[in-house]
């Protein structure tokens, strides 16, 4: 009645600020559950009061204000509904430009399915809007993101990483604590997703 | 802002060398620096001057402020000044800082210029705080910001444009109420929706 | 990074959790069938005459339009009492104890102060104790204590000051800002880290 | 080294579209300058501004081209090295340029779209390229997608309360400006409607104010955000 189920989703959200808590799927239906309750019952109510309002024999029985009441409530149950949805999409968005196109696992297993066709969807949307700045193919947004001091710069790999092929078709491998000096737009994105370190002497 | 940014927009101010190369003209899209002759002056943009710097194929020459008893000056008249001097530079601590980091070798007495523009910048941050205090206090709805520097004005953001923000939030208007509460009408309305009663 | 400084809207998780917060109602008519709105009392309807705490997007709903359900009161903080000792010295007051969205809550109750009281009240503690705020997020010889009593609002600008601080002190300090992991990816590595001190 | 002999100093002949509609041929170098004043007045505003796709298209067009160049240079030559340098800043501004812009597009959506629509219909000049408004249609209808399918269990008509009640830029927000020439009267927004008043600007003046009193002027050329 007074919304606290569906306030808890969003105090969720508040707690975990910068990450994004596992779908909870339990309370959506809860809070799903106590709207459609909501309606149910002011559609009996404004029922009944417009049957007494037709009869003479009966003293009206007005619901309108038990129905005010509970149209608030439907309000807020269904703002706070909305808001987690939004600001969990919001989150999935960030993440798309932080961490690219591939989410890793255990992130991925916190979202709903809606949410990981939106994050596809989303992914998409982006790409093709990239593809079609300017008129040679396109602007890879996801890259240039801090004004350029050097041409190459030096990195270190915080994790076994792997074969890594440069636009020059070489290919360096990636181990933990290896050290490398590379033109820094190669480097760029593997760095705000924390493969490497940039070391600034 | 980040500063950084703000770095990278002083860095296209131009700035002398002595190059230790020949070279024809450089046709960047921005236009044309050069021609570069070994030990004659040449003029280039700040972020080409650390580079070439940085490779060893220049002397920085220090802009003209750049000397002790110019800086004692200006120091002396910021802190007898109520408001704020005119800078010699648009870009005057991103400049300092740049030089006295990679062409320290090109500036003489750099240790003593280093603490004295330090100075500057602190007399100047002094005054900036007591300025921004004031607007808030005074829920200023302008003010003139003359003579600060581009750096200067972003050590200001975010707080006083946002606390200002809030300011006229609560200024505003007694009666305005938020968009997000709904009217009786439009209450009795959507609860009737979808009920059989709706002719 | 946001775009702007914090300005409600419908799908604000502050405005949300700042319209939660309470304030006392005293119900003009009877609702019938909503008795269990009043935790004390066990009949079916509820009474014209109770009074009870409401959160304040119930409040705002029902006190609105040409036939209103309730009549709102201040809430304690706003009320002469803490007004005088707002007055007296804001910079001293605990607002975070005094209440968590001490602002954003104000600005909904002050449409039930005539008088203009509470809006005059919170206008000038924020102007009052902004100078506190900006030291502490400048680091200069300010109480760090201070920033626990800060209330949502206040903590909300004083996080963005400070962390515009750091990026300065950097700037003035280094010879470059290394390029750093994008801020989910950070947490994402601490909480992988916690996660593992769980299990061992 | 004339592999990479551009237009630096001639005229690029491109067709900035301003109110008075002439004709202005730019050099490279002040296409950029305008680049980067768009730069900042869409970092500094908080509504999105209406779109510079001429100066960033032909900035791009330079940027493939010097590329092209370079490819034929030997990557010891230490021109090359300079030349990436600058095709790297450029690319920052205006990467930067266009993230911001869909940062807006996609946090004020609702609103952006709706306006966008009545300019077309009225004939105004658009503020978004063909290629924005389509990514605002997309990631619009993902988030109606979104929401409906999680409104499905409402019973009857699900509610359509958050379109009515989207996410607005606040106009009132504080900016840093500069006034490029000298401007009479800007009116002040006092937060009162009573208490209006008008200041005037020297050029070269710098000066904190509430964006709604000067956002024409921005958009005019008459001021520009710092």
């Amino acid at each position: 009645m007074s919304a606290e189920k569906a306030c808890a989703l969003v105090k969720e959200l508040h707690r975990n600020q910068g990450t994004l808590p596992p779908y909870n799927n339990d309370l959506v239906n809860e809070v799903t559950k106590e709207i459609t309750q909501l309606i149910q019952e002011n559609r009996n109510d404004a029922q009944e009061s417009e049957r007494s309002r037709g009869s003479d024999l009966l003293e009206g029985v007005s619901y309108i204000s038990t129905i005010r009441v509970r149209h608030a409530a439907i309000q807020r149950n269904l703002r706070c509904l909305l808001a987690y949805h939004y600001n969990r999409v919001r989150s999935l968005r960030t993440m798309r430009w932080e961490f690219g196109s591939i989410l890793p696992a255990d992130i991925k297993a916190n979202l709903s399915t809606a949410e990981t066709n939106w994050f596809s969807k989303y992914s998409s949307i982006l790409a093709k809007y990239m593809r079609s700045v300017g008129e040679d193919g396109g602007v890879n947004l996801a890259v240039d993101l801090h004004p350029p001091k050097a041409l190459y710069i030096e990195v270190q790999c915080l994790v076994d990483y792997g074969r890594y092929e440069l636009s020059d078709g070489s290919v360096l491998l990636l181990k933990k604590n290896s050290r490398h000096f590379l033109p820094r737009v190669e480097c760029e994105e593997l760095i705000r997703q924390g493969v490497f370190q940039h070391i600034v002497i | 802002m980040n500063p950084d940014e703000v770095e990278f927009l002083a860095e296209k101010q131009l700035i002398s060398i002595i190059p230790t190369f020949n070279s024809n003209v450089i046709h960047l899209i921005s236009g044309d620096v050069g021609p570069f002759r070994a030990s004659l002056p040449v003029r280039v943009p700040l972020w080409m001057a650390i580079n070439l710097k940085q490779q060893r194929k220049c002397k920085i020459q220090p802009p003209d402020w750049m000397n002790i008893e110019q800086l004692e000056e200006l120091k002396e008249e910021e802190k007898r000044s109520k408001t704020f001097v005119k800078m010699p530079s648009e870009h005057y601590m991103i400049e300092a800082k740049l030089l006295l980091n990679y062409a320290t070798d090109d500036i003489s007495r750099a240790d003593e210029i280093r603490t004295i523009i330090k100075d500057i910048w602190d007399i100047r941050m002094s005054k900036i705080r007591s300025s921004v205090d004031t607007l808030v206090r005074n829920a200023g709805f302008y003010a003139t910001v003359d003579h600060l520097t581009l750096m200067e004005i972003n050590t200001m953001r975010p707080l006083l444009p946002h606390a200002l923000d809030q300011v006229y939030r609560m200024k505003k208007a007694q009666s305005t109420r938020l968009p997000t509460q709904s009217t009786t009408l439009s209450l009795l309305n959507s609860s009737h929706r979808g009920s059989s009663l709706s002719s | 990074m946001s775009l702007q400084s914090y300005t409600p809207n419908y799908f604000s998780i502050d405005d949300i959790l700042a319209s939660q917060e309470r304030c006392p109602c005293k119900f003009i008519v009877d609702i019938p069938k909503l008795g269990r709105l009043n935790p004390s009392a066990e009949s079916n309807d509820l009474k014209a005459g109770t009074t009870l705490e409401l959160p304040m997007w119930l409040a705002e709903h029902l006190s609105a339009g040409r036939h209103p359900i309730i009549a709102v009161e201040l809430p304690r903080i706003y009320k002469e009492a803490y007004r005088e000792i707002l007055k007296a010295d804001a910079c001293a007051v605990d607002l975070h104890k005094l209440g968590l969205y001490f602002y954003e809550h104000g600005l909904y109750v002050k449409q039930f102060d005539a008088r203009g009281d509470v809006s005059k009240i919170l206008l000038e503690t924020f102007q009052v104790r902004f100078r506190q705020l900006m030291d502490l997020a400048n680091n200069i010889g300010s109480d760090p204590a201070v920033q626990d009593r800060l209330d949502s609002l206040e903590r909300k600008l004083f996080k963005e000051g400070h962390a515009a601080r750091t990026r300065l002190n950097t700037w003035l300090t280094d010879s470059g800002t290394p390029i750093e992991a994008a801020a989910m990816v950070i947490n994402h590595k601490k909480r992988k880290r916690v996660d593992v001190e769980d299990i061992i | 080294m004339d592999a990479v002999n551009n237009s630096g100093e001639d005229d690029i002949d491109i067709n900035i579209d301003d109110s008075d509609s002439e004709e202005i041929p730019l050099t490279a170098a002040e296409v950029i300058e305008r680049m980067e004043e768009a730069w900042l007045n869409e970092k500094f505003a908080p509504e999105i501004l209406p779109n510079k796709s001429e100066i960033v298209d032909c900035l791009l067009g330079q940027i493939s081209y010097m590329e092209e160049n370079l490819q034929n240079l030997s990557s010891n030559d230490f021109q090359k090295s300079l030349h990436q340098m600058e095709v790297d800043r450029l690319r920052f501004i205006i990467t930067s340029y266009l993230r911001t812009r869909l940062e807006k597009i996609e946090t004020y959506v609702f609103s952006i779209v709706k306006n966008e629509e009545e300019r077309s219909e009225n004939n105004q000049l658009l503020y978004l390229t063909d290629n924005e408004l389509q990514f605002a249609k997309a990631y619009k209808g993902s988030l109606e997608q979104h929401f409906e399918e999680l409104l499905r269990f409402w019973p009857g008509l699900g509610p359509d309360d958050w379109k009515k009640d989207p996410v607005v830029p606040n106009m009132s927000s504080f900016v840093f400006a500069k006034a490029k020439s000298a401007v009479e009267g800007v009116m002040l927004d006092e937060a009162n409607d009573d208490e209006e008043a008008l200041v005037d600007l020297q050029s070269g003046s710098q000066i904190i104010i509430s964006y709604n009193s000067i956002s024409q002027l921005v958009k005019n050329d008459e001021v520009c955000l710092i």
